[in-house]
């Protein structure tokens, strides 16, 4: 493929002004303008989505997109990556979508360390439903269904996918385009699980701009110390106030093993004989 | 409804068998074994299926056991026939007892002309007593092998020859098989013939014995498939299991996931990326793959469902039978879409109709439904070279794809031509939401008019190809004008009753799309339609009703137990007068 | 059906519209005001119907709007009648364009005597111009509040006095009222009576404007309704956001959980616990539901699940109608259990309906859902009186439970006392296995058999008291051999075709468990039977068949818009010739 | 209540012999005995389970119970507590229901603090489904539905639990009886989210006891130092070969608040005036 077509598709955008949604998308987009750039075949690469403001990049991104249901990113790009190892898969993930509707499959392809990249767009609010708490709001936030404000504590998403076996996790920051250029590409060539957490800037529900403007911080990578790793995990509990860790937390690569997920001895192509394997099975059963 | 725990003697069970008609013929045989959990009753069963197969007989097996791991009770019931049935008997030719509460609990089965064993050191009043404890003592074979040492007794005493039985014990019995021979032989000599069994007239080669899941996997896998996805659950977990064991033969990708969630999705995910997956649970999972189902319905993404219907609602018993699932999987999922149900009878079907359900869900990017049950699933059959077929099918004719791609291009027959990736001409985007042409989301009015009409015509095209299948069978008289109508496993039961009664038997093995104008042909005429379902409401019936087919007559049974033949009779005859 | 994007020039519309036979009669006002996403066109809708409730009309607003937060087309329709009414009209009085957009899209709800307002800095080819721009800046009001420079100009052209839409503004603007007041009053004064709309004859006092989210939650409220418990989901998050926010004066708890599944277990948690318990929902929370909704059959705890159809399958159109769920709710969860569908029409029904729903449910201890759509759910009604009354309905008498207590036991209405623990008395066990009286797993084939039996019992008292309900609603002439039949939504419009045509309209507000004899009663001696629903499929249309009733005709639409009164009629004119 | 009713119903006990399960039905049986002879009124404990070996015990103890769905305990749990606070609600779960199907459930639990106790009943195995891998089974395992072993290491649903925010967080063993008897009583002490993981025996498809024997180390109790909990709960991973601490490994009491989870101003009750507050609303909407 060497003439290259937009990574925009025509379709309208409908999303907020100011809403962290664009840096990422812009994001993205230059990663696969690089790629292009490498002559890397784009159409190895496969976006899929959720429900909810920050799924509608598959709508605007002119690459192969499934755009799936809600909370559900994850066990479709298994899928995808089982049947075909070769493909590049990105899940772009909202906060309600994966750490309410969804969290099961997170803490599941960690376990499996499936090798597929997770950016979850983290508003800290539900987008498209007009402004509810998720999983990551803090204490005494006000949703439209928590009117005096929630109690629950919110959870630490990058604390449960370390805990979960996760082999890359990190944090990036929607205003900081640069950084989180830097940690999605890094996400994007770890074979294995790759989580990126991103703070996403939602204008219109939970503009925290300001608040992350003061504290987040830029720290240095690091790679297989878990005790480090667990220490830039919790230095923010998502509730209370403290500086705001961004970077790549842990990265560690496990022997690559395509089938770790199941019972797969291989996938069937060309060479299987099916036809034989049943009569074999049919010979057996007399 | 017959209630196996109700005392009878013999002499009044005669008395009502006599009044039954007595339609066992006397070139067919039927053997219940029966124990506790964990003494190998279902293995014992099929050792027993298959010293018949090499008779030449044709087998059902059917087996019951409750929801636990060791203890409560266990029987099979195997009946061997000249030609292939689909259903038990009441009473039985022999009676194998590993323990007192078979023999408690089975009085009812027992004729006088019944064969009854009992192990000697575990239950009391059989008229055969095998000494199981001493065989094994003498041999010095562990408990495990009490089942073997019955099954030894029984074809003695039912005439097999001892080649036959240890040909089939080293088939079948992997473990430890040569101290199983020994067990075998010492109970075998030490036996008496009672009431040997003949050969079957005209015996040929003995046949394959196959459970219903592993026909449907067989048939699947030879229609290509690719992946296969479940979580565990009864009646349908060994369908993932054989799979799992056969992976790698039939070049399978098997996958356990953490839930039916993931399950329905990751098979969705698979398909797009162009193989072919399918998924097996029951009920209770497939209540959760019904968002999934319905995203595929949208996104126009094939997935085949392998639906094992047990008791219900909720857990219910779960390992029991039903056939309470069907309004269910017709409707199931929020929007409308077109879909494909079948509904196998016996292991042929569940083969060809699983093999065919595959290729038709590809060809037209729909979900489809093998609509099975616990009876069927677990069930085995012997299975011949005329079960494992391809039917006819004619693949329709793709104008292939446009170029720049349009995953939902507008056309005529509604099947858009479906390219996965990675394709370096395409850019191939699937989408939940109501889209057009190219897959972006779209909520305009025309837009989303345009796509419903594209799916209905899809579905249109579908009902198109199914018409020109074998979608209906008919058995029994075709000049009564009396009918059973049923689907499923029911239809085993319901020939053998509409042979006996001289009455038609109609059954829809597809049920969506609904074969209207089959069906139709075969009900027109009738004066009296009686739809037989192992369900409490009716599903069938009311589904032809829709149809505008008046049902005059329901029998129902709820308790998650298979009619066996002679119940049934009594019940048409009941009804038919 | 009608494609609001179809450009057409005045003249030939004009043209069209005389054809259609000008059904707009001189005592009612419809009003179009139209821009994008985030101008508050909901508002200004509400803020115009109310102006409209004080001179004495009834109002029916509806709202539409694509699945996105900012941009995008919004519009709402609000129609002022003297009688309630529950559909929009073709065209429109007034037309309120907040952008070009406005006017682009909406040329065919214009006609000849239409008075077109336009927002003059970002509209072009209004009638008359409204100049917002510089109205907030001469009070130094922000653009937010555009829109209230648009209504109070709106109020002057229909010669609202000032003191009425200042009352409204006060009552319904809570911030800046003071502004908001200050930019009325200058755009009230600046702007010129076009044509004014006449007080409503024999005017009441003004009626409150519900949505169909408030009234449900008000009926459920009423009947004592203790914790709502939901994942949001359009249609139905406005019912979560409602009781939220009236959670303290109305003793509700109301949780907000991780997904749909623990929504329903947690209901079914509380219920067991004694608390009244409902969740509210769309199609696809509902498939994640359907396996509690099967628990709640089995254990026979009763839930509420309100369910607002949307566009399907799958994400499909998420904030636009549909009639696509009938068939999944009647069927769904895998088993067969005794359940409660409603399918309100209008806010009145929809207090009443839920209110009642509540009461069946807990007495007779079953899931009900209460089935609506997106244009019930979001659009508003005038509510009087009358519409928030009990219906009549005879609680059942039951014997209370009997100790030592069995959660089920086997009484002949099949009703077993529920005693919620702590109960020092009682052991209170309830399961989702098959079970005794006790609530205890069994597998036995008679105690299965009982307890469906007594189940299908349940489902018969069930059908019972609802056999004594209004369950059937029919308009239009009762005289009329033509007979259209609807549910839900479609009610209001099908009524006024009805009224309007001379035929008649049959409409079962209960859908399960069907109210046959009283459907049979009103549509026997009907010679044409016209099935209008929001589906492509027909599945009312289905329903009746499979209670023997034929449907000559079926009249859909698919985009999720609802049907205009003017479009309605020409559809079944064209059936009825 | 003075005359005490048996703790035990007439249903017969199917769980196989030698099944962990009988250990832990003693043990909570004990417990409720000694409530009894403290006057205690049981009828204010409810016991819910998931389906599964495990779930029988709701068969097998003569309380209040809810046999619910395979992976459902806790939200069925939830919902009994959010409607009645004052009852004592324990979970008996397997380690299929509650660490495959239901783990979105726990990790909410968790973070809401919900007053109830959960006993998982960890056998690392489905038992009644007759032996597939589960999220606990270690590399290797071979299941029926993974003949040739599986390769995803297991989850440590302690690890989980503590960074979702579990405020008690203990381990114990069906081997060790005395100490399972005591961790449980403590658990139901407990003033908010309770998490026993208890290693249990499965006879028939998974039989530890050996393996057990040789590891299981009690360990001293630890309250609030969250590293110290750490490092207990990291000590082994259900992998690899290491001693396996038993005990209570984290505490923490919150301030109690019955309405963490959700908007819940209060309960209604007697005292609440539907009507009215129906009257003030339709004049609102006027
Ligand atoms: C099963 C299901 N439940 C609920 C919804 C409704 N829904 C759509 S988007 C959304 C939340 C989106 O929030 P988030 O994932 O944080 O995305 P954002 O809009 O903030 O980007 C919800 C609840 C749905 N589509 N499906
Ligand atoms: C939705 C659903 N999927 C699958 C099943 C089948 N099923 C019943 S028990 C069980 C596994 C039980 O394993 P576990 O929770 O570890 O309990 P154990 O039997 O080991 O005590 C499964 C998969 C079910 N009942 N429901
Ligand atoms: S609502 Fe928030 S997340 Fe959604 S598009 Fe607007 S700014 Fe972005
Ligand atoms: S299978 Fe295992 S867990 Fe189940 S009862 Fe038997 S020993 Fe216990
Ligand atoms: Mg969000
Ligand atoms: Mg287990």
């Amino acid at each position: 493929m060497t003439e290259q077509p937009s990574l925009i598709t025509d379709a309208q955008n409908t999303w907020c002004p100011g809403c962290g949604n664009f840096a990422i998308q812009h994001s993205l987009k230059a990663i696969l303008t690089d790629l292009q750039g490498e002559e890397r075949d784009l159409s190895n690469v496969v976006l899929v989505s959720g429900i909810g403001c920050h799924a509608k990049i598959a709508d605007y991104l002119n690459i192969n997109s499934f755009y799936s249901i809600h909370g559900r990113t994850l066990p479709v790009a298994t899928g995808i990556v089982l049947a075909n190892p070769q493909l590049n898969v990105i899940c772009c993930a909202g906060d309600g979508d994966m750490y309410a509707e969804g969290l099961d499959h997170l803490i599941f392809a960690a376990k499996r360390d499936i090798d597929l990249t997770v950016v979850v767009h983290d508003n800290r609010v539900y987008g498209l439903t007009t402004g509810q708490y998720t999983p990551t709001s803090p204490v005494g936030f006000r949703g439209r269904s928590t009117p005096s404000g929630i109690k629950e504590r919110p959870i630490n998403p990058l604390a449960l996918v370390l805990a979960s076996g996760g082999t890359f996790v990190a944090r990036s920051y929607t205003g900081r385009p640069a950084h989180l250029k830097r940690v999605l590409s890094a996400a994007l060539s770890h074979k294995g699980f790759s989580f990126v957490e991103v703070l996403q800037i939602c204008a219109t529900y939970n503009n925290l701009t300001a608040f992350y403007h003061e504290r987040v911080l830029e720290v240095q990578d690091n790679e297989e110390d878990l005790n480090a790793a667990w220490s830039y995990v919790n230095a923010w509990d998502y509730n209370t106030d403290a500086k705001i860790p961004l970077g790549i937390f842990f990265k560690e690569d496990l022997p690559p093993d395509p089938s770790r997920s199941g019972e797969k001895p291989y996938l069937g192509g060309a060479e299987r004989d099916v036809s034989s394997a049943i009569a074999a099975i049919l010979h057996d059963r007399v | 409804m017959r209630d196996v725990h109700t005392k009878r003697t013999f002499s009044s069970d005669f008395f009502a068998w006599a009044l039954c008609g007595g339609v066992v013929g006397v070139d067919e045989v039927s053997v219940l074994i029966g124990g506790k959990a964990g003494d190998g009753i279902n293995s014992a069963g099929a050792l027993v299926a298959r010293l018949f197969s090499r008779l030449g007989y044709r087998i059902y097996l059917y087996f019951d056991y409750p929801s636990l791991i060791k203890g409560g009770h266990n029987f099979a019931v195997v009946r061997a026939t000249p030609r292939q049935v689909g259903a038990h008997r009441e009473r039985v030719d022999f009676l194998l007892a590993l323990d007192q509460e078979t023999l408690r609990r089975h009085v009812a089965e027992v004729k006088p002309t019944t064969v009854v064993m009992g192990r000697s050191d575990r239950s009391q009043g059989a008229k055969v007593s095998v000494p199981v404890k001493e065989v094994l003592d003498r041999i010095g074979a562990s408990d495990l092998m009490g089942n073997t040492c019955m099954v030894a007794a029984f074809a003695r005493a039912a005439g097999v020859p001892w080649e036959i039985l240890e040909e089939v014990i080293m088939a079948h019995i992997t473990k430890e098989t040569s101290l199983n021979i020994a067990v075998a032989r010492e109970a075998y000599t030490g036996a008496i013939e009672v009431s040997p069994v003949p050969r079957a007239p005209g015996a040929a080669p003995p046949l394959p014995l196959l459970t219903g899941n592993e026909a449907i996997g067989l048939g699947l896998a030879a229609s290509g498939l690719d992946l296969f996805i479940a979580y565990p659950m009864t009646p349908t977990s060994n369908l993932l299991h054989f799979l799992a064991e056969y992976a790698t033969p039939l070049g399978l990708t098997v996958v356990h996931p953490e839930n039916e969630i993931a399950v329905i999705l990751m098979a969705l995910g698979a398909a797009y990326a162009g193989k072919k997956a399918a998924v097996g649970t029951s009920g209770g999972g497939f209540c959760l793959m019904t968002e999934g189902f319905s995203l595929a319905g949208m996104a126009e993404i094939p997935v085949i469902v392998v639906m094992g219907q047990r008791a219900g609602p909720s857990t219910g018993l779960p390992t029991y039978s039903a056939q309470t699932e069907l309004l269910f999987v017709l409707n199931a999922g929020h929007g409308e879409f077109p879909r494909l149900v079948v509904a196998p009878a016996d292991v042929g079907e569940a083969y060809r109709w699983s093999a065919l359900a595959l290729q038709i869900a590809w060809d037209y990017q729909v979900p489809a439904v093998i609509l099975v049950d616990k009876t069927l699933c677990e069930g085995s059959f012997s299975c011949g070279p005329d079960d494992l077929i391809q039917l006819p099918y004619v693949k329709p004719v793709s104008a292939g794809p446009k170029f720049p791609y349009l995953r939902y291009q507008n056309i005529t027959d509604g099947v858009s031509p479906f390219i996965h990736p990675p394709n370096p001409l395409a850019v191939v985007k699937v989408n939940s939401y109501s889209h057009d042409e190219a897959g972006i989301t779209s909520e305009d009015s025309g837009t989303a008019t345009m796509m419903v009409e594209k799916r209905i015509r899809k579905g249109e095209s579908l009902a198109e190809v199914v018409g020109s299948l074998p979608t209906v069978e008919v058995s029994g008289d075709p000049a009564s004008r009396i009918g059973l109508i049923c689907f499923g496993t029911m239809g085993g039961v319901c020939r053998e009753v509409a042979e006996h009664l001289g009455i038609r038997c109609i059954r829809p093995v597809v049920l969506a799309p609904f074969p209207s104008a089959q069906v139709h042909a075969q009900i027109d005429g009738l004066t009296r339609v009686i739809a037989v379902e192992e369900n409490a409401t009716g599903q069938l019936a009311h589904l032809f009703a829709a149809h505008g087919i008046r049902v005059h007559h329901q029998i129902h049974r709820v308790d998650g137990r298979p009619f066996a033949l002679e119940a049934l009779i009594r019940e048409v005859s009941g009804v038919i007068g």
